[in-house]
C-alpha cells in the first residue's frame, strides 16, 4: 500500500519545485504564474491525501475552494501580466525592477 | 559702635555706587567730592575706632550682620570682627585711600574715565574694609576676590592699551592660582572645624591634632594652602609675576592697590590666622623661606629696571618679602608694623613717581629723566623722605620696621633661619642701591629730558603735592612713634597668637628693645646699616659719578644681567609652559578627544554606522521579484531548520 | 484650576493662542506673549510666597486619575527642590520673549508660542509626581526646542537640531524602560511610590544606569556632552538661553528626584564613576573651552563644566556620609552632615545660578550677534569703545561665570567645593581648578572681545544696547547679584526637602 | 509492490518530471504543456486517493480552461518567441541546494515515522456505490454554504478585476468610425507639395 | 446518505454587516453601470453610505454574546465587532482622502470603490473567520481586490510592477499558508479553529503531533508574517507602497493590517494558543528583525511612501512583540498598537494625498520643503503625525509603544524592550527628516493645497485626534484590552 507519507513527500517535492521555479527563472513572468499553480496543486495533493487517510471530506472541500481561488487568481494574474506587457512591451522579469532599495 | 563700623564700610560703597551709576550726570566735581567725602568719613571714623579699640582698649567687637546662608548647623554670615589688628588696618587703608583719592583729582584730570575711576577706587576701599573687618573666612574670601576684581578693572583701566589688558588678565589669573589654594584651605578649615567663623575655628583647632593629609600634618597642609592664597595676593615668588605687569594701570592704583593695601592682604591674612600658623613649624618655615627668596631676588630685579614705576614695583615685591619673612618667624606684629610703614612710604613713592610721570608727560623711563630736583622741589623732597624710609635710614619709618624684621630673623630658631638672615641683610644693600639709583637718575645729574617736555616741566598741582606731603610725614615719623606700643606694648595682642615657647623671636626682640630713640645709635654699629650705606654709595658711583662703569659691569656679567633682565625667566616659563601648554592641551582635548574621538567617532560614527548598515542592507531590495522570492524561501529554510533542530527543545533529533 | 495646573497649562494654552494670532500680526503676538509670560511669572511667585519651607512633603498637590489602566495619574506637586526651578523657568521665559522682541522677524508668533509652550511643558517636568506624566512632559519639551533650533537657528541648524533631539531621545527611552520596570515591580508609576520601592542591588544598578543615561545626556555630562556645543551654537539666542538656563537643569533635577531616592544603593555603588565624570567635565571641558574661537561654543563648554559641579555636589555625599546600623548618619573621612548638605544644596544653587549666568552670557553674545552676525571672537575687539554700558554688563556676567564672590556663580561652586573637600580632598582640588581655568577662558574671551583697541571697523559702528536689551541684562544682573549676596532665601526654601533627600539617599533599600 | 504502488510511482515520476521540465523550459508555450502533463499526473494521483470529483475538475477546469487561458495569453502577447533563451539566476546552484535541503527537511518531518502506514493506516476502500461527488455536494451546500458564497464573491472579484484591468474603454480603444471613412476626401489622404532642391540654391 | 442540516435564519443577523455590505456592493456595481459621467460621484457617496451603515450594524453587535454560525466557520465576538467598526471607520476616512487623489489623477472609477468594498468584505470575513477555510477565502478576497486596486492605475508602469510583485509574492505566501493549513488539518483532522484549539491544547499531545503542528506552524507564521509585512517576508512592502497609487497605498497600509492581526489572533491565539511557547520565539526574532531593518533602511530613503513602508515594517515589529508576551494584556497592547498605527498611517498618507495635484505625487521628502511656510496648519498636522509615529509623548504613538514595552517588561523581556526602544530612537531620525523638510528648509516653490473642504476637515480632525487621544488614551487602551 502507498503510505500517507509517500503522498506527502511527493507533494513536498512538487511544492519545492514550484518554489524553486519562481526564483530561478529569469525569463518571463508567465512561468511564475505557472509555478504558483504548481504550488497550489502540491498543496491540494496534501489536502486530498489527508482527507483520504483521515476519512474526512473537509480536505477535499478545501481543495475545491483552492481550485476556485486559483482560477480567479490566474485571471487576475494574467490581467496584470497583460497590463505589464502593454506598459513595458515585455514580460521579462528583469524589466520589473524600477522599484527597489 | 556697630553703626560706626557699618558706616566705615558703607560710606565708600555709597560713594562708589553714586560715582559709578550717576557719575556722568553729576559731573566731575560732584563725583570726586562725594567719593572723597565718603572715604573721609571712613578715615575719621577709622581713627575713632582706632582710638576706641587700641588706645582705650575697647572690647573686641565680633558680630554678624546677616546670615548669608544657613545649612544644617553651619552658619555662614557676613559680620564684623573689630579688634586692634583690624583697627590698625582700617586706619592705614582709609588714610592711604584718602590720600589717593585726593591725588587722583590732579592725576586723572585729563582722563575720560574720571568718574569711573573714582567709583572704582571707592569700591576698592569698601572691599578692602570688608576684607579686614571680616569675622569669617567666607567674607574674607569675598573681600579677597572683590579687591582682585577692582584690581583687574583698574589695571585694565586704559583698556585701549594692549599691554594693560594683557596685564589685568594675567593679574587676575595669577591671583586665581592663589585663590585656588586659599579656597581649598578654607574647605579644609570647614572640614575640621565645622565652621567658618574665626573664633569658632580657632577654638576647635584641637580637632586637627594627629590628623594627616598628604603625608603632612593636617594643620600644615591647611596653613600652606592658605599661604598659597597669600602668595597670590601678596605677590610672593613664584606668584609674583602679575605685580610688575600691574603697573600698566594708572599710578594712583599702583600706589593704593599694588603697594599699600591690597598686596598686603596676604600679610594681614596670615597674621589673622596666627593661631593656626603657630601650630605648624613646617608652614612657618616655608613662609619664611618664600619671603626671603622674594625679598632678595625681587630686589635684585629692581636694579636693572629703568621704568620708574617698575623699580618701585620691584621694591614693593622685595618689601613684601620682608613682611613675609617676619610672618615666618612668628613676628606677626613686626610684619604688620612693616606693613603699616611700608604703606605710607610706598604710597608716597608711587605718588611721587606719579607726580614725575605727569610732569614728564607720561614718560616713565628714568634714563630719559635727570635733574628734576630743581623743577619739582616738593616732589623731590618727599621722594627723598620716601626713599630714606624705604632703605631704612635710621630714624625713618622703614628703619624701625625693617630692622626689627632682620633682628627677628636673627633670633629665629626655625631651620634655614641663618640663610634667611643673610638674604635679608643682603637685601638691605640691594634696596639701598636700586632706590638711590633711581633717585639719583631722576632728580640729580644732568637732565636727559627732551626739549619739548623740558619746557613744560613744572611742579605738580596741589592736589598731587598735598598727598605727597601728607604721606611724607608719617613716612618719616610713624615708626618712631609706634614701634614701642605696636610691638612691645600689646597693641596687637588681642588679635595675634604666638606660641612663645617655640617661637622666641618676639620675646627676644622685646629683651633687646630699649626704646625707639636708642635704636638709632645702636643701628650704626650693625651690619645692615653699613650695607645700606654701601648701597647708597654704590648707587652714587654707578649713576652719577662714573656712569660708564655701569655699562662695564653689565657687559662683564652679561649672563647675570641677562637673567635679571629676563626676570629670571618666570614670564617666559609661564608663557611657554602654562599659556602655551594649556592652549596646546586644550586644542588637543578639543580637536582630538572631543571633536575627534567622542563626537566624530563615537557619536556621529554610530550614526554613520547605522547609515552604513542601512546602505548595506538596502541593496538586498534589488527590485527583482525572483530575488524577493529567493529571500523568502531562504528565510523559510532558516526558520524551518531553526524550529526543527535548534532551540532548547528540538523537535527532531537527527540520528546518525 | 489649581495653582500648579494653571502654571502648566496657562502658557501652553497661551502659546496656542499666540499661534492663532499668527505671524502676520507680529506685534500683537509679541505683546500677548510677554503678557502671558509675565502673568505666569507672577502666578509662579505665589508658589514662593505660599510655600511652606518647613516640610519636605509635596505641596500644591493635585491628583486626578489619568490612565487608570496603568494606575497613571495626573499627579503634580512641588517641594523645595522643584519650586525654585519652576520660578527660574517662568523668570527665564520672560527674558527670552523680550530678548526675541525685534530680533526675530521671521515667524514671530510661532517663535514666541514655542517658548510659551515649552515653558508649560518644563514646569510640567518639574512638578510631575507621576513618572509617566514626567516622561511625557520631559519628551514633549524636546519638540519646541527642536523646532526652535531648526527653524530659527544658524547655518548648521539642521544638524544641530537633529543631533540634539536624537541624543536626548536616546537618553530618555532608557528612562522609560526603567520606569516601566519599576511599575511592573511596584504597581505604581507614582514617583513617591517609587521612592519607597524595594529593589535589589542588581535592579538598582540597571535602573541607575538607565536614569544616568537619560539625565547625564541632559545635564550634559562627559562624555555625552557633544550635542550641547552644536545645539547652543546653532540655536537662536533665546533657544540657547532656555537650553542652558532650564533644559540642562532637567537633568540635574532628575538626579535629585529619581536617581538618589530610587536607587540609593546603586548611587552609592557608582558614585565614584559619576564623580569621576563630573571632574572630567569640570577640568577637561574647562581646557576645551579655553581654546574656543566661537563665543557661543565657549559658553556652551563652560556650561558643561559648570554643570559638572551639580553632579559632583550630588554624588559627593556618598563619600561624606553613610548610614549607620542604628539609622543615624555616620561620617566618613571626617566629613559632616553639613558637608553633604553643602554638596547637595550647592548643586541646587549652582543650577539656579547657572540658569541666570548662562542665560546672561548667551544674551550677551546674542546682543553682539544681532549687530554683526558673527560669533567669532576674532571679529570683535575693543567693543567697550563703542558699547560701554553693554561692556559693563558683560564684564559683570563674565565675572559671575568665573565664580567671583558676590555673584551667584560663586555660591554654588563655593558650596560644592567646600562639600567636596569633606568627601575627598582630591575632588576638591580638581574641582577648584575651575577657579583658574574658568576665569581664564571667560576673561580671556572678555579681553579679546571687549578690551583692547578696535581692530575691526565694523565694531566702531556698533550702537550701545537699547532699552530693551538694557532691561533684560539689568534684570539678570540684579538676579545674579542678589543670589550672590544673599542666597539664604533659596537655601531656606529647599533645606527641608534636601535634608529629606539626604536621608533617602543614605537609607539602603537592601 | 502492489498495483497501487506501481501506479503511484509512475504517476509521481511523471508528475515530478514534467514539473521539472516546466520550470526549466525555455519556451513558455512548452512550459504550459508540461504543466498540463503535471496536472494530468496529479489528477491521476488524486484518483488513487479516491477524489474522483476533484481529479475530474482539475482536468476540466484547469486543463480545459485555465491552461488554455495561459496559452491564449502567450499567443496573444506573442511572448513564446520573444524569449528565445531561458536565463537562469546566477545563484541557480545555491537555489537548488536550498530547495534540496528544504525537501530533505520536509521529508524528515513527513517521513515514515510520522505518516508511515504503521502510524496512519490506509483506509479501507470505499464501497462501489460510493459517490464522491454526492458526498462533496452534500457538504458543500450545507456545511460549507458560507465558504461557497465567498467563492462566489471571489469569482465576482475576478470578473471585475479582469474587466477593470484589461478592458479598454472608449478612450483608448481602437475602433472604426464609419462616417469619417465615408467622408474622407482625396486631399485628406494625399497632399502635393513642391520642394525646392536645396542643392540648386546653394550653387 | 442524507445530511441532517439545520440552520436558524435568525442567526443570520449575526452576519448582518457582511450581508448588508455584500448586497450594497452588488447594488453599487449595478448603479455604477448606469451612471453617466457627471454622476460618478454618486458611487462615492453610496460607498460611504454603505460603509457607514455597515459600521453602524457592526457597532450594534458590540456586546453581543459570542456566537458561532455557519457550521462553526463564522464567529462573532467583541473583537470581531470592534475591528469591523474600526475598519469601516478607517475605510471611510481613507475614501475621503482617496477621492481627492483619484480626481486629481483621473483614476476616479466606480470599480475602485467596488473593489475597496470587496476587500473590506474580505477583511470582515477574516475578522470573523473561525475556520481555516473561511480565513483563507477572506484573505484571498482581500488580496485579489488589492492586487486589482493597485493595478487600477493601468497607465503607470510603477503601479503595474507593484501589483505584479505583490501578486507573485502574495501567491507564494498563500501557498505557504495553505501548506501550513494542510498540515494542521492533516494532524488535527479539522479545519475549525475551536476544534484545532481543542486538539492543540490537549495535555496528552504526543511528540509526533507537536512536531507536525509546529511544522505547519512555521508555514502559517510565514504566511501571516507576509501579510503583516514582517522581516524577512517584507520585501513586497516598500515596492508596493511606492509603486501603488497613493490612495491605494494608504488603504492597503492601514485597514488590512487590522485584518492581518485578526487572522493572527484567530489562528495563532484562538487556534494554536497552546503552542505559544513554540511560535513566540519565532515571532520575537521576526519582530526584532522588523524593527531593526525597518528603522535602519528607512534612513536611506528619499521617497516618503517608501520610507513610510519601512516605518510600517518597524511598526509591525512592535505589534508582533505584543504577541510575543503570551498574555492577554500583551495581545491587547498589540491590538491597541495596530489601531493606533492605522490611525496615524491614515493621517500621514492623508497629508501626502492632500498635497497631490495633477502631475504631482508629493512623494519625495524634498517635496515637503517649506510646507510650514506655505501651509503652516497642515505642516503642524504632519508634525503631530510624524512625532506620533516616532513615539514622542504626548502623541498617541507614544502610548502604543509604551503599552507594548510595558507588556514586554512585565513578561520579563527587558532586553527585548531595550533593543526595541533603541531602534525606535534610530527610527526617530528618519521621521525627523520629514520635519526637517517641512520646517527647517525653505522652498521657493509654492505648495498649494487644493483639496476639498471635507478632506481638509477630516484630515485635521484625524491629526488632532492623535494628539487629543494621546492626552486621554485610557478609554482606548481599555477597549483594546477588553477584546481578549
Amino acid at each position: 500500500m502507498v503510505s500517507l507519507s509517500d503522498y506527502l513527500i511527493l507533494s513536498a517535492v512538487i511544492f519545492c519545485i514550484g518554489l524553486v521555479g519562481i526564483f530561478i527563472n529569469r525569463t518571463n513572468i508567465i512561468t511564475l504564474l505557472m509555478c504558483v499553480e504548481l504550488i497550489l496543486v502540491a498543496v491540494n495533493t496534501n489536502f486530498i491525501a489527508f482527507s483520504h487517510f483521515l476519512g474526512n471530506e473537509a480536505g477535499q472541500i478545501f481543495v475545491f475552494f483552492i481550485l476556485t481561488v486559483a482560477a480567479a487568481e490566474v485571471a487576475i494574474g494574467l490581467a496584470i501580466l497583460t497590463l505589464l506587457f502593454r506598459n513595458k512591451g515585455s514580460i521579462n522579469v528583469d524589466v520589473t525592477n524600477s522599484l527597489k532599495g | 559702635m556697630e553703626n560706626i563700623y557699618l558706616t566705615i564700610a558703607l560710606a565708600p560703597l555709597l560713594g562708589a555706587i553714586i560715582a559709578g551709576f550717576f557719575g556722568g550726570m553729576l559731573g566731575r566735581k560732584a563725583t570726586h567730592t562725594i567719593t572723597i567725602l565718603g572715604v573721609l568719613v571712613s578715615t575719621v571714623l577709622a581713627l575713632y575706632v582706632f582710638n576706641h579699640h587700641v588706645l582705650e582698649k575697647g572690647e573686641i567687637f565680633n558680630q554678624n550682620l546677616y546670615t548669608w546662608m544657613q545649612i544644617g548647623s553651619l552658619n555662614i554670615s557676613v559680620g564684623f570682627l573689630i579688634d586692634n589688628l583690624t583697627s590698625v588696618m582700617l586706619v592705614v587703608v582709609s588714610f592711604v585711600s584718602l590720600m589717593v583719592h585726593i591725588y587722583t583729582i590732579g592725576y586723572m584730570d585729563d582722563d575720560d574715565g574720571y568718574t569711573k575711576f573714582f567709583s572704582y577706587i571707592s569700591l576698592f576701599t569698601f572691599s578692602m574694609f570688608m576684607l579686614v573687618m571680616s569675622n569669617n573666612f567666607m567674607q574674607l574670601f569675598f573681600g579677597w576676590e572683590a579687591v582682585g576684581l577692582v584690581s583687574y578693572l583698574l589695571i585694565g583701566f586704559w583698556h585701549h592699551k594692549e599691554s594693560a589688558v594683557e596685564a589685568n588678565l594675567k593679574a587676575f589669573l595669577v591671583n586665581r592660582v592663589g585663590d585656588f589654594g586659599f579656597l581649598l584651605g578654607i574647605g579644609l578649615v570647614l572640614a575640621f572645624s565645622g565652621s567658618l567663623d574665626y573664633a569658632e575655628v580657632f577654638s576647635s583647632l584641637d580637632n586637627t591634632t594627629n590628623q594627616q593629609l598628604w603625608g603632612l600634618d593636617l594643620i600644615t597642609v591647611i596653613c600652606l594652602l592658605l599661604f598659597v592664597g597669600a602668595m597670590g595676593k601678596s605677590a610672593q615668588v613664584p606668584l609674583h609675576v602679575w605685580l610688575p605687569g600691574s603697573m600698566e594701570g594708572p599710578t594712583p592704583i599702583s600706589a593704593l592697590i599694588h603697594a599699600a593695601t591690597m598686596v598686603t592682604a596676604g600679610i594681614f591674612m596670615v597674621s589673622r590666622m596666627s593661631p593656626m600658623f603657630e601650630l605648624s613649624d613646617v608652614a612657618l618655615t616655608v613662609v619664611m623661606v618664600i619671603g626671603a627668596i622674594t625679598a632678595l631676588f625681587m630686589g635684585l630685579l629692581g636694579i636693572v629696571q629703568n621704568d620708574i614705576k617698575k623699580v618701585v614695583a620691584y621694591s614693593t615685591l622685595s618689601q613684601l618679602g620682608y613682611m613675609t619673612v617676619a610672618l615666618g618667624v612668628s613676628a606677626y606684629s613686626v610684619a604688620i608694623f612693616h606693613l603699616m610703614t611700608h604703606a605710607f612710604f610706598k604710597a608716597l613713592l608711587f605718588l611721587g613717581a606719579g607726580s614725575v610721570i605727569v610732569a614728564m608727560h607720561h614718560e616713565q623711563d628714568i634714563r630719559k629723566m635727570g635733574g628734576l630736583r630743581k623743577k619739582m622741589p616738593i616732589t623731590y623732597w618727599t621722594a627723598l623722605v620716601g626713599t630714606l624710609a624705604l632703605i631704612g635710614f635710621p630714624g625713618f619709618a622703614g628703619f624701625y620696621s625693617k630692622d626689627m624684621i632682620i633682628e627677628a630673623v636673627h633670633f629665629s630658631s626655625l631651620p634655614y633661619a641663618e640663610w634667611v638672615y643673610y638674604a635679608v641683610v643682603a637685601g638691605v644693600f640691594i634696596t639701598a642701591f636700586y632706590s638711590f639709583r633711581m633717585f639719583f637718575l631722576v632728580f640729580h645729574g644732568k637732565s636727559r629730558v627732551d626739549h619739548h617736555t623740558e619746557e613744560h616741566l613744572h611742579e605738580s598741582a596741589p592736589s598731587i603735592t598735598f598727598p605727597l606731603i601728607a604721606l611724607a610725614i608719617p613716612s618719616a615719623v610713624i615708626g618712631y612713634f609706634t614701634i614701642d606700643p605696636m610691638l612691645f606694648n600689646g597693641w596687637l595682642d588681642n588679635a595675634i597668637t604666638i606660641d612663645a615657647e617655640k617661637h622666641v623671636s618676639m620675646t627676644e626682640l622685646s629683651n633687646i628693645f630699649h626704646g625707639a630713640a636708642a635704636m638709632i645709635p645702636h643701628a650704626v654699629q650693625t651690619l645692615p646699616f653699613w650695607m645700606m650705606v654701601g648701597g647708597i654709595a654704590t648707587a652714587w658711583v654707578f649713576s652719577l659719578y662714573r656712569t660708564q662703569w655701569a655699562d662695564w659691569v653689565q657687559n662683564k656679567f652679561h649672563r647675570t644681567n641677562y637673567a635679571l633682565e629676563s626676570l629670571y625667566g618666570f614670564d617666559r616659563f609661564n608663557e611657554i609652559v602654562f599659556v602655551g601648554g594649556i592652549k596646546k592641551l586644550g586644542n588637543l582635548l578639543w580637536k582630538v578627544s572631543d571633536m575627534g574621538i567622542i563626537d566624530k567617532i563615537a557619536v556621529n560614527g554610530s550614526a554613520r554606522l547605522v547609515g552604513f548598515i542601512g546602505s548595506v542592507v538596502r541593496p538586498i531590495q534589488t527590485g527583482y521579484v525572483y530575488h524577493y522570492a529567493f529571500f523568502m524561501i531562504f528565510s523559510l529554510l532558516i526558520i524551518l531548520t531553526w524550529v526543527l533542530f535548534a532551540g532548547d527543545n528540538p523537535l527532531l533529533q537527527i540520528e546518525f | 484650576m489649581e495653582l500648579l495646573s494653571l502654571l502648566i497649562w496657562l502658557p501652553i494654552l497661551g502659546g496656542a493662542l499666540v499661534i492663532l494670532i499668527g505671524n502676520n500680526r507680529a506685534d500683537t503676538a509679541r505683546w500677548a506673549s510677554v503678557a502671558i509670560s509675565i502673568v505666569v511669572f507672577v502666578v509662579s511667585l505665589s508658589l514662593y510666597t505660599e510655600f511652606d519651607s518647613s516640610t519636605h512633603l509635596m505641596q500644591f498637590e493635585e491628583k486626578v486619575s489619568w490612565i487608570s489602566q496603568f494606575n497613571i495619574n495626573y499627579h503634580i506637586g512641588i517641594d523645595g527642590i522643584s519650586m525654585p526651578l519652576i520660578i527660574l523657568t517662568t523668570f527665564s521665559t520672560i527674558l527670552v520673549i523680550i530678548a526675541g522682541w525685534e530680533v526675530i522677524t521671521r515667524r514671530t508668533a510661532h517663535y514666541m508660542a514655542a517658548f510659551l509652550i515649552m515653558e508649560g511643558l518644563i514646569i510640567g517636568v518639574f512638578s510631575s509626581l507621576d513618572a509617566i506624566l514626567f516622561y511625557a512632559f520631559w519628551e514633549a519639551s524636546l519638540i519646541p526646542m527642536l523646532l526652535i533650533i531648526g527653524i530659527w537657528g544658524g547655518d548648521n541648524r539642521v544638524y544641530a537640531a537633529i543631533k540634539f533631539f536624537l541624543y536626548t531621545f536616546l537618553g530618555s527611552v532608557m528612562l522609560l524602560v526603567s520606569l516601566i520596570y519599576m511599575y511592573n515591580k511596584g504597581g505604581s508609576f507614582g514617583i513617591l511610590d517609587m521612592h519607597n520601592l524595594n529593589l535589589t542591588l542588581a535592579e538598582q544598578s540597571y535602573i541607575f544606569w538607565a536614569f544616568f543615561v537619560a539625565f547625564a545626556v541632559k545635564v550634559p555630562m562627559f562624555p555625552v556632552h557633544t550635542w550641547l556645543p552644536d545645539a547652543h551654537v546653532q540655536a537662536p539666542t533665546g533657544g540657547s538661553v532656555i537650553l542652558a538656563a532650564i533644559m540642562l537643569k532637567m537633568g540635574g533635577y532628575g538626579f535629585f528626584r529619581f536617581s538618589l531616592p530610587i536607587t540609593p544603593d546603586a548611587s552609592l555603588e557608582f558614585s565614584d564613576v559619576v564623580i569621576a565624570l563630573s571632574l572630567i567635565a569640570i577640568v577637561y571641558i574647562g581646557f576645551v573651552a579655553l581654546v574656543q574661537r566661537d563665543m557661543k561654543k565657549l559658553i556652551a563648554y563652560s556650561s558643561i563644566s559648570h554643570m559638572g559641579f551639580v553632579t559632583l555636589g550630588v554624588f559627593a555625599l556618598f563619600s561624606i556620609l553613610t548610614m549607620g546600623a542604628d539609622g543615624s548618619l555616620v561620617s566618613l573621612n571626617g566629613g559632616s552632615i553639613d558637608g553633604a548638605l553643602l554638596g547637595l544644596e550647592g548643586a541646587m544653587v549652582q543650577m539656579i545660578s547657572h540658569g541666570f549666568i548662562s542665560a546672561a552670557m548667551f544674551l550677551v553674545v546674542g546682543v553682539l550677534y544681532d549687530r554683526l552676525h558673527s560669533r567669532e571672537i576674532s571679529t570683535y575687539g575693543g567693543v567697550i569703545n563703542s558699547m560701554p554700558k553693554f561692556t559693563g554688563f558683560a564684564v559683570l556676567f563674565a565675572m559671575a561665570n568665573a565664580g567671583l564672590p558676590g555673584t551667584s556663580g560663586f555660591v554654588g561652586e563655593f558650596m560644592v567645593i567646600l562639600g567636596a573637600v569633606q568627601a575627598n580632598i582630591w575632588y576638591a582640588v580638581l574641582a577648584a581648578t575651575t577657579l583658574i581655568v574658568g576665569a581664564a577662558y571667560t576673561l580671556w574671551m572678555v579681553k579679546r572681545v571687549f578690551w583692547g583697541s578696535i581692530t575691526n571697523d565694523a565694531v566702531k559702528t556698533l550702537k550701545d544696547i537699547n532699552g530693551r536689551e538694557f532691561l533684560i541684562l539689568a534684570i539678570l544682573a540684579a538676579a545674579v547679584l542678589i543670589v550672590g549676596l544673599y542666597p539664604q532665601p533659596i537655601i531656606e526654601v529647599m533645606h527641608s526637602s534636601i535634608e529629606h533627600l539626604l536621608n533617602q539617599a543614605l537609607t539602603s533599600k537592601l | 509492490m502492489t498495483f497501487d504502488q506501481i501506479l503511484f510511482y509512475v504517476f509521481s515520476f511523471w508528475f515530478i518530471a514534467s514539473s521539472l521540465a516546466m520550470i526549466f523550459s525555455r519556451n513558455a508555450a512548452k512550459a504550459v504543456l508540461f504543466l498540463i502533463l503535471s496536472f494530468f499526473s496529479a489528477a491521476s494521483i488524486w484518483i488513487l486517493l479516491e477524489a474522483e470529483f476533484l481529479a475530474i475538475t482539475l482536468i476540466l477546469v484547469y486543463v480545459g480552461a485555465v491552461m488554455v487561458l495561459f496559452l491564449f495569453v502567450i499567443k496573444m502577447l506573442n511572448i513564446d518567441k520573444s524569449t528565445l533563451r531561458a536565463k537562469f539566476a546566477g545563484y541557480l546552484p545555491l537555489g537548488l541546494i536550498v530547495a534540496a535541503i528544504i525537501i530533505a527537511e520536509m521529508t524528515l518531518v513527513l517521513g515514515g515515522n510520522q505518516f508511515g502506514l504503521d502510524v496512519v493506516a490506509a483506509p479501507a476502500r470505499h464501497a462501489a456505490d460510493y459517490s464522491n461527488i454526492t458526498v462533496l455536494a452534500m457538504q458543500l451546500y450545507t456545511t460549507y454554504v458560507y465558504p461557497f458564497e465567498l467563492a462566489a464573491v471571489l469569482l465576482l472579484i475576478a470578473i471585475i478585476a479582469a474587466i477593470t484591468l484589461v478592458h479598454r474603454n472608449e478612450l483608448n480603444r481602437k475602433k472604426q468610425s464609419i462616417s469619417e471613412q465615408v467622408n474622407v476626401q482625396a486631399k485628406d489622404r494625399v497632399r502635393l507639395v513642391s520642394i525646392n532642391s536645396p542643392n540648386k540654391e546653394n550653387k | 446518505m442524507m445530511n441532517t442540516f439545520q440552520f436558524d435564519t435568525a442567526l443570520l443577523l449575526v452576519a448582518l454587516p457582511e450581508i448588508f455590505l455584500l448586497s450594497s456592493i452588488v447594488v453599487i456595481l449595478l448603479v455604477d453601470l448606469f451612471l453617466t459621467k457627471g454622476f460618478k460621484q454618486v458611487t462615492y457617496y453610496l460607498t460611504q453610505f454603505s460603509l457607514f451603515i455597515t459600521g453602524l450594524l457592526a457597532f450594534n453587535l458590540i456586546g453581543h454574546p459570542e456566537t458561532v454560525i455557519f457550521s462553526n466557520s463564522f464567529v462573532l465576538d467583541n473583537m470581531a465587532s470592534v475591528f469591523k467598526v474600526f475598519m469601516m471607520g478607517a475605510t471611510m476616512v481613507a475614501m475621503v482622502y482617496s477621492r481627492h487623489y483619484l480626481t486629481q489623477h483621473s483614476l476616479f472609477r466606480g470599480e475602485y470603490f467596488v473593489l475597496v468594498l470587496l476587500s473590506v468584505l474580505g477583511m470582515m470575513v477574516m475578522v470573523s473567520g473561525y475556520s481555516l477555510l473561511t480565513l483563507y477565502l477572506g484573505l484571498e478576497i482581500l488580496s485579489l481586490s488589492l492586487y486589482t486596486l493597485i493595478a487600477i492605475a493601468r497607465e503607470r508602469s510603477g503601479a503595474i510592477e507593484a501589483a505584479l510583485k505583490y501578486f507573485v509574492l502574495g501567491a507564494i505566501a498563500s501557498g505557504l499558508l495553505l501548506y501550513g493549513m494542510s498540515m494542521i488539518y492533516g494532524i488535527s483532522g479539522s479545519l475549525n479553529i475551536s476544534e484545532i484549539s481543542a486538539f492543540a491544547s490537549d495535555a496528552n499531545l504526543g511528540s509526533r503531533e507537536t512536531l507536525i503542528i509546529n511544522f505547519g506552524l512555521v508555514f502559517l507564521v510565514i504566511g501571516i508574517a507576509f501579510k503583516l509585512g514582517a522581516v524577512p517576508f517584507h520585501m513586497w512592502v516598500p515596492d508596493v507602497y511606492q509603486g501603488s497609487p497613493t490612495s491605494v497605498t494608504m488603504f492597503l497600509s492601514t485597514v488590512p493590517k487590522i485584518a492581518a492581526v485578526a487572522m493572527l489572533v484567530r489562528i495563532l491565539i484562538d487556534g494554536l494558543g497552546a503552542m505559544h511557547p513554540y511560535w513566540s520565539d519565532l515571532f520575537m526574532v521576526l519582530a526584532l528583525l522588523s524593527i531593526a531593518l525597518g528603522s535602519v533602511v528607512a534612513l536611506m530613503q528619499t521617497n516618503i511612501k517608501r520610507m513610510l513602508a519601512y516605518s510600517t515594517i518597524s511598526h509591525v515589529g512592535f505589534i508582533m512583540l505584543g504577541f510575543v508576551t503570551g498574555v492577554v494584556t500583551g495581545y491587547g497592547a498589540a491590538t491597541f498598537y495596530v489601531l493606533v498605527y492605522v490611525f496615524m498611517s491614515l493621517a500621514a498618507f492623508g497629508i501626502i494625498i492632500l498635497l497631490n495635484k495633477k502631475g504631482f505625487e508629493a512623494d519625495q521628502i524634498s517635496d515637503y520643503k517649506g510646507l510650514s511656510k506655505h501651509s503652516p496648519w497642515f505642516a503642524l498636522m504632519m508634525l503631530i503625525v510624524i512625532l506620533s509615529m516616532a513615539g514622542v509623548p504626548p502623541m498617541l504613538g507614544f502610548y502604543s509603544k509604551f503599552f507594548i514595552l510595558q507588556q514586554l517588561v512585565s513578561a520579563g523581556f527587558v532586553t527585548i524592550a531595550i533593543i526595541a526602544v533603541v531602534f525606535a530612537v534610530i527610527s526617530a531620525y528618519y521621521y525627523l527628516q520629514i520635519i526637517k523638510s517641512m520646517y527647517f528648509e525653505d522652498s521657493e516653490k509654492e505648495i498649494v493645497v487644493s483639496a476639498p473642504m471635507d478632506m481638509k476637515l477630516i484630515l485635521s480632525i484625524n491629526a488632532i485626534l492623535i494628539l487629543v487621544i494621546g492626552l486621554f488614551p485610557d478609554f482606548w487602551m481599555k477597549l483594546a484590552l477588553s477584546l481578549f
